[in-house]
């Protein structure tokens, strides 16, 4: 079974599913579920497209890397689909294409290629976000997202016309054995970063970031924060650890904009109110925090924070979105108390939330421990130190939210979540617990999970 | 106030962009690219697997990519996989705009200009010039310019005169739906039958052979691969025209 | 000469999307700015008297420079997009006409 | 019994406490009884294990997420009976409290996860499963604090024990990277005198300091204590700051100091001298005592009290670790035990009386001696021991201190420590005075009776402990130098019932007996002449206007007012200084949300075009 599976089949049954209306959300269940399915028949390979090979054809990798991403997008695509089709019927077939793009997203070893998906999954992103009734949101959304692919073309432009070539691995090639200095490729690895930046919510880039999220509801608010946070942070890594160079002034301003993304990230989340907003600038900060542990090269660990985030936002997402839906807004004092009467969704909240701050019996303690360690035995003493402050700052407001939603003086909100809901958030919080205790699985593949490095290059 | 400096910064980061661009050794200044490092030299001598040597117009068969249009072999052949990713940013805007305006029953909008009867029965006749260039444009993609978007959009400008030229003239929508849907999925069960039915095939090969290169029925699947998208894109972009200019009929 | 108007482009767009309030100006100077995006593509595979990359029965003999026809097919990919995109962006600022009445983001009030 | 077993055994228990919990409270409740006396216990029998001499390298588990070793030290056990002793005392009272909470059971399964958290911290010799455990007796302590009255106390608690953790986490990064190992005793062995060592150190005391609520990061130990639930607070204060201690004799033993020796009196005696670390501590420590003292005193609630009187407590400790040599730290380590006793029976008994009253508020209270005169002799015990007066335990460990300090010369810290001690006097009466003695509060009157007798038992237990510590000190003391032998410190000189002090013995059996006879006098006296009458509220001389209603015009509450009016201006200098830091940070947050986050695109451009400015500027 071929990977590119993974893409034709969701596009075909897109491309059918606008004629017959009513099934189209039956197809979009069968479809990501099948994707899930079928990843477990996928050898790992690189597979060319077109019969031609890598550096004239386009080319999908699929390595250990992108399997666990492919893994993580479409389970958790799998959950908020079967969550929110009910609901969102008129959207199946924009969902069917976005699955189709984040795949291709994963997938692809072509730096144009990785553009055209890039646009084809914010396009159903910003299709998306028009669920949450804000039209200027989702324009603004939709320019600046425009601009961010617009500023990856141009730089990726520059780079073909330095090393003519579009494939990932042969223009890295390109790049080490050119003997150009680190400054000639300092512009366009800065436009492709900006790129990307915009999308994975780096701070001076992400204006969009509040309309979208403050106002999401349950499908796009866990679509955008996990789902997508999810496979554009891996999609960075796989750029940052492979082609990009980064070095001299552009490594002191991705330096800068990834350490003010981290503290602010966590002082906005520190000074809101609303729970919605707590979320969003909590998830700020932790994407720059991925961005800087694969940054600082340890791709493995990098990728478990990406599993640990990005489950953690779906079950918060979820259930912050369902509760503010019945309750109208989502201040933090209409929270109050509200898992005094659910309190296995509360439990299974509190155990999320507690992961992400990093309490021992969890999965995130493991991830935030040994990304510590490996930055600490390779001589870099400044990041522990800021990641153990902004922890600090995380550890207090998710403790602030949590004592809220759980004791309350006057009466607590009357909340219903539905059974599915329930048995996810469940399963997902479970998890987290089992790997955060046997953690043998988690060390031991954390370092054969780093990307395909440049020099066993071979022709893909 | 703020536009003036705005105006400064945006001119000195142009400025500096030139600046950097020019003496910066590794980016070839304008006009003197040197195509045979880059990726493409292959595309134009046909080396991606095999070396064919000289190629001459109307004799050389067999090609490993067969159109004479070397952009239409990038576009439809080695990289069709972007094409096919270009297909669904279409698709997929013309579903989102009818998701954003569309409705079930609608009616066009009347813009108090009634168009005389002289100007609706002219227009009728240069709808089929109009439509016929933009099929030509598409079926001969692979040997001139153009293919399969440039003839889609000529197909969809061909019933935008319509609109323009006759106020109650609607397109049948359910039709130009059909349409879009049958090409879209043709093209991608096409790139299907490349990788399932031929053994060590590959996703969207070109499994026909390619015949003489300039021929109109040359290079495999590139013209008829050409022609689904330019009926695609033709009947998305005017699928797109109807969404606009036609209002909730309430 | 080409590269400099190209980059005069992407300039003016980057001005317009700074300036701007009105929804509407903000789409145009979107487009001027991927307009400017298309033409620096294809200003980088100009070759100096080089023709264009299809071969035709009167250019038989071999000894042709080509320009370079891969930005060629990239921009094919990348106008397509730029419509893709500007058409819901146009469908959107329809939206928000009919929900706040007014095209000037600033009299759209803190929403 | 391996030391590992025991912790997953309690946790066990814990999850049975849990479910049992959740069937019926009370017998929760006894589940924590049974398991704190059991782990109280197999402690018990390890202490002796290890007394004759058999030390204890207990094997490796799996499933622990780190490579967890267990070592059985003599500091380990020292600490570890004392907690589990305390755990086990006051989980009698948790039957008696636990209705009144909104989540009983997760009180009771809490309870004992922070007792098997605090027997990791104690046995463990790998540094990274000291801070595994070390935050999980955070994180239980955290979700148990909210179940009395307050959240932001539980939020304050969280901020500074985890600021505390952090920095351990850090010193053990540290440590790991120039020993390579996570082992405890390697870790600090290898670091001890370099630079790194400093700033381990720093990092170790900050954690310390977090943990026992000293002066610069205390202001969550009043707030935790006096809200937290009643039968919870003995144990903050008692078991739950000797991790605090623990780790400060990590800090300041087990380091070698740092810093070049002077002595700030140097010239006016002939002192030891000693290292500028030793003197940051102490004059911290001095700085605590000061400062618990003053706000101790002008406190309202009985609660709030005790727990600044913990910190005074906890300053006693730090000035004591600090000078070392073996009079300081054999009277850092005696003090703890007599701290904890003390404090824990003292809250116990505040706890007794505020089950029955329903607050511990001493403006509400009095005359409570008459229903309930076994508490009230509880706690007066437990006050005699914290001023430090001859029979009781704290006499011995304050003499001890004061011996230290005088006799290294360190005449400023004597002062504060002097200071300390009258100070605590002050404070701790004023409970007595307005909690038990008085007239009786009608409102009061027939609710109070005297406590169960499950509740009178542990009290009775520690109050005869206080006791035994002041009049037969030289058994622990044995102990004690056993422990200090283990830190590499030489033994204090003890014969069988004297102590040698640096300036003088003491005898402390013939100093209680002298006690003794001069009580037993007062009682015949008391018993043999004529009683006095008792008084009823109504019959007083009131110089001509009459009294209509049965209300006690309380004269016995702040006697201490013209004191208090001397610092009324400067008491809360460290809430106010994080408050404003606090501010700090959500203003930043504030601030840029107003600038990144518009519905406009053009914040996103700007940036874009500044930063891609910034990058090609260098290279013009």
């Amino acid at each position: 079974m071929s990977a590119i599976l993974l893409i034709a089949v969701p596009l075909l049954t897109a491309f059918v599913s606008i004629l017959f209306k009513k099934y189209s959300h039956y197809m979009l269940i069968a479809v990501s579920f099948l994707s899930v399915f079928a990843l477990g028949y996928m050898d790992l390979e690189t597979i060319t497209i077109g019969g031609f090979d890598a550096p004239f054809g386009i080319v999908l990798i699929l390595d250990n890397y992108s399997l666990i991403g492919l893994y993580l997008v479409n389970i958790l695509f799998f959950i908020v689909a079967v969550l929110n089709c009910k609901e969102y019927k008129k959207l199946s077939s924009i969902l069917l294409v976005s699955l189709a793009g984040l795949n291709g997203l994963l997938l692809t070893g072509d730096l144009f290629n990785l553009f055209v998906f890039l646009e084809v999954a914010g396009i159903a992103a910003y299709l998306i976000t028009t669920t949450n009734k804000k039209p200027l949101a989702t324009f603004n959304y939709l320019v600046q997202g425009t601009l961010g692919s617009s500023l990856y073309l141009l730089g990726l432009i520059l780079l073909y016309a330095m090393f003519g070539t579009l494939n990932m691995s042969d223009m890295a090639r390109e790049i080490g054995t050119s003997g150009y200095g680190a400054g000639v490729t300092a512009l366009p690895f800065l436009l492709m970063f900006i790129g990307f930046g915009v999308e994975a919510k780096l701070l001076p880039f992400n204006s969009w970031a509040k309309g979208i999220l403050a106002s999401s509801n349950s499908l796009s608010g866990p679509m955008i924060a996990s789902v997508y946070a999810a496979a554009i942070s891996l999609v960075f890594g796989r750029l940052l650890t492979n082609v990009f160079v980064i070095e001299g002034t552009l490594l002191t301003i991705v330096m800068g904009i990834l350490v003010f993304s981290l503290v602010a990230g966590e002082a906005m989340a520190f000074s809101s109110k609303k729970v919605k907003e707590i979320l969003l600038y909590s998830s700020v900060s932790q994407a720059a925090l991925v961005v800087l542990v694969f940054m600082t090269g340890f791709a493995g660990w990098a990728v478990y924070l990406i599993i640990g985030n990005a489950t953690a936002k779906l079950v918060l997402f979820l259930v912050t979105n369902i509760a503010a839906k019945q309750l109208g807004d989502d201040e933090v004092d209409t929270f109050k108390g509200l898992f005094t009467n659910n309190k296995v969704v509360g439990l299974a909240f509190t155990a999320v939330t507690l992961s992400v701050v990093g309490l021992p019996f969890f999965f995130g303690f493991v991830t935030k421990m040994n990304i510590l360690e490996n930055m600490f035995l390779s001589g870099a003493y400044v990041w522990p130190a800021l990641i153990l402050i902004t922890s600090f700052i995380e550890g207090i407001y998710f403790i602030r939210l949590l004592l809220n939603l759980w004791h309350t003086d006057g009466d607590s909100p009357e909340v219903k979540f539905d059974f599915v809901l329930k048995y996810v958030v469940v399963v997902i919080a479970v998890l987290t617990m089992i790997f955060g205790v046997y953690t043998k699985p988690v060390q031991d593949s954390a370092d054969d999970l780093v990307v395909y490095s440049i020099t066993e290059g071979g022709n893909f | 106030m703020k536009n003036f400096l705005a105006f400064v910064a945006v001119l000195v980061l142009g400025f500096l962009i030139i600046t950097s661009l020019n003496n910066n050794e590794a980016f070839p200044n304008y006009g003197e690219a040197d195509i045979s490092e880059r990726v493409s030299q292959a595309y134009i001598d046909r080396s991606a697997t095999e070396n064919p040597g000289d190629i001459t117009f109307g004799e050389t068969t067999d090609l490993e990519s067969g159109p004479a249009n070397i952009v239409t072999a990038i576009v439809a052949d080695y990289r069709s996989f972007d094409t096919l990713g270009e297909v669904t940013v279409l698709f997929i805007s013309s579903l989102g705009v009818a998701l954003l305006l569309g409705g079930v029953n609608r009616k066009r909008i009347d813009l108090d200009f009634h168009p005389n009867f002289m100007l609706r029965v002219g227009s009728r006749a240069l709808f089929g010039i109009i439509l016929m260039t933009g099929v030509y444009v598409a079926i001969h993609g692979h040997l001139t310019p153009g293919g399969g978007f440039p003839g889609g959009a000529m197909i969809a400008s061909s019933m935008l005169l319509l609109y323009l030229a006759d106020d109650e003239f609607r397109v049948k929508i359910k039709g130009f739906k059909m349409l879009e849907s049958v090409a879209g999925s043709l093209y991608v069960l096409i790139g299907l039958t490349g990788l399932l039915l031929i053994s060590g095939g590959f996703f969207l090969e070109n499994f026909l052979d390619n015949g003489v290169i300039g021929n109109l029925f040359s290079a495999g699947i590139v013209p008829i691969v050409y022609v689904l998208i330019g009926l695609k894109v033709g009947s998305e972009i005017s699928g797109i025209i109807d969404n606009f200019l036609t209002e909730e009929a309430v | 000469m080409l590269q400099y108007a190209a980059i005069a482009m992407l300039m003016l767009g980057l001005y317009g999307l700074l300036t701007q309030r009105n929804v509407i100006k903000i789409i145009v100077s979107l487009n001027i700015f991927e307009i400017g995006l298309n033409l620096f593509i294809i200003s980088v595979g100009y070759v100096d008297d080089g023709i264009a990359p299809i071969l035709t029965s009167n250019f038989n003999n071999n000894g042709l420079i080509f320009v370079d026809p891969l930005p060629s097919a990239l921009v094919l990919t990348a106008i397509v997009i730029g419509v893709g995109t500007t058409a819901l962006a146009l469908a959107l600022a329809n939206n928000i006409y009919q929900k706040y009445g007014t095209f000037e983001i600033d009299e759209m009030g803190e929403e | 019994m391996t030391v590992e077993l025991l912790i997953i055994l309690t946790l066990v228990l814990g999850l049975v406490s849990y479910f049992m919990g959740r069937f019926n409270k009370v017998y929760g409740a006894v589940v924590t009884i049974i398991a704190s006396m059991f782990v109280f216990i197999s402690v018990g029998y390890m202490a002796n294990d290890i007394l004759d001499g058999s030390t204890f390298n207990y094997n490796a588990v799996k499933y622990l997420p780190v490579f967890a070793t267990f070592t059985v030290s003599y500091l380990g056990i020292f600490f570890a009976i004392l907690v589990t002793f305390v755990f086990a005392m006051v989980s009698f009272f948790n039957p008696f409290f636990v209705e009144k909470y909104k989540y009983p059971a997760v009180y009771n399964m809490l309870y004992i996860f922070s007792l098997a958290g605090v027997l990791g911290v104690f046995f463990t010799d790998n540094l990274m499963v000291l801070f595994f455990f070390f935050e999980f007796v955070v994180w239980s302590g955290l979700f148990i604090i909210p179940l009395g009255k307050s959240k932001k106390a539980a939020v304050s608690y969280y901020a500074f024990s985890t600021a505390g953790s952090f920095a351990l986490l850090y010193a053990i990064f540290i440590m790991r990277d120039v020993a390579g190992t996570y082992n405890l005793y390697a870790g600090l062995a290898s670091v001890s005198g370099t630079t790194q060592g400093t700033y381990v150190m720093i990092l170790l005391s900050i954690s310390a300091f977090s943990k026992l609520g000293a002066f610069p990061l205390h202001t969550w130990l009043p707030a935790a204590h006096g809200n937290a639930p009643h039968p919870f607070s003995p144990v903050l204060s008692g078991a739950l700051v000797k991790l605090g201690a623990f780790v400060a004799i990590l800090a300041l033993v087990k380091l070698a100091p740092v810093g070049d020796l002077q002595s700030v009196f140097g010239s006016y005696t002939d002192a030891t001298f000693l290292y500028a670390s030793q003197y940051a501590v102490a004059i911290l420590g001095a700085m605590t005592i000061v400062f618990g003292t003053l706000m101790a005193i002008r406190q309202d609630d009985a609660k709030k009290l005790l727990a600044y009187s913990s910190v005074s407590n906890g300053g006693y400790i730090l000035v004591a670790l600090s000078i070392g040599g073996s009079v300081g730290l054999a009277g850092g380590l005696y003090h703890i035990i007599a701290h904890a006793l003390a404090s824990a029976a003292a809250f116990l008994a505040i706890g007794a009386v505020s089950r029955v009253t329903g607050t511990s508020k001493m403006s509400e209270l009095g005359g409570m001696i008459h229903k309930m005169p076994i508490t009230y002799m509880v706690y007066l015990i437990a006050i005699i021991s914290m001023a430090g007066i001859p029979p009781m335990g704290g006499f011995i460990s304050k003499w001890l201190i004061f011996q230290a300090v005088i006799d290294n010369g360190l005449i400023l810290i004597a002062v504060a420590v002097f200071f300390g001690s009258i100070g605590s006097f002050l404070y701790v009466f004023r409970p007595l005075a307005a909690l038990f003695l008085g007239q009786e509060l009608p409102q009061h009157k027939d609710k109070a009776k005297i406590p169960p007798f499950f509740m009178l038992l542990p009290m009775i237990i520690l109050s005869l402990l206080i006791v035994y510590t002041g009049v037969f000190p030289n058994y622990i003391l044995g102990f004690i130098n056993d422990v200090m032998a283990e830190l590499g410190v030489d033994a204090l000189v003890i014969g069988k019932y004297t102590i040698q002090g640096p300036n003088g013995v003491l005898h402390p059996t013939l100093v209680a007996s002298v006690f003794g006879v001069g009580v037993l006098i007062a009682f015949i006296i008391f018993i043999v002449l004529k009683k006095s009458r008792k008084v009823g509220l109504m019959d007083t001389y009131t110089a001509g206007n009459f009294i209509y209603t049965e209300e006690l015009m309380h004269y016995s509450l702040d006697f201490y007012a013209p004191i208090e009016r001397l610092y009324e201006k400067y008491i809360n200098i460290t809430e106010d200084f994080y408050k404003k830091l606090e501010n700090k940070v959500v203003d930043f947050g504030r601030m840029v949300k107003y600038f990144f986050f518009t519905n406009k695109p053009e914040v996103t451009v700007f940036w874009i075009v500044v930063i891609i400015g910034f990058l090609l500027w260098g290279d013009l």
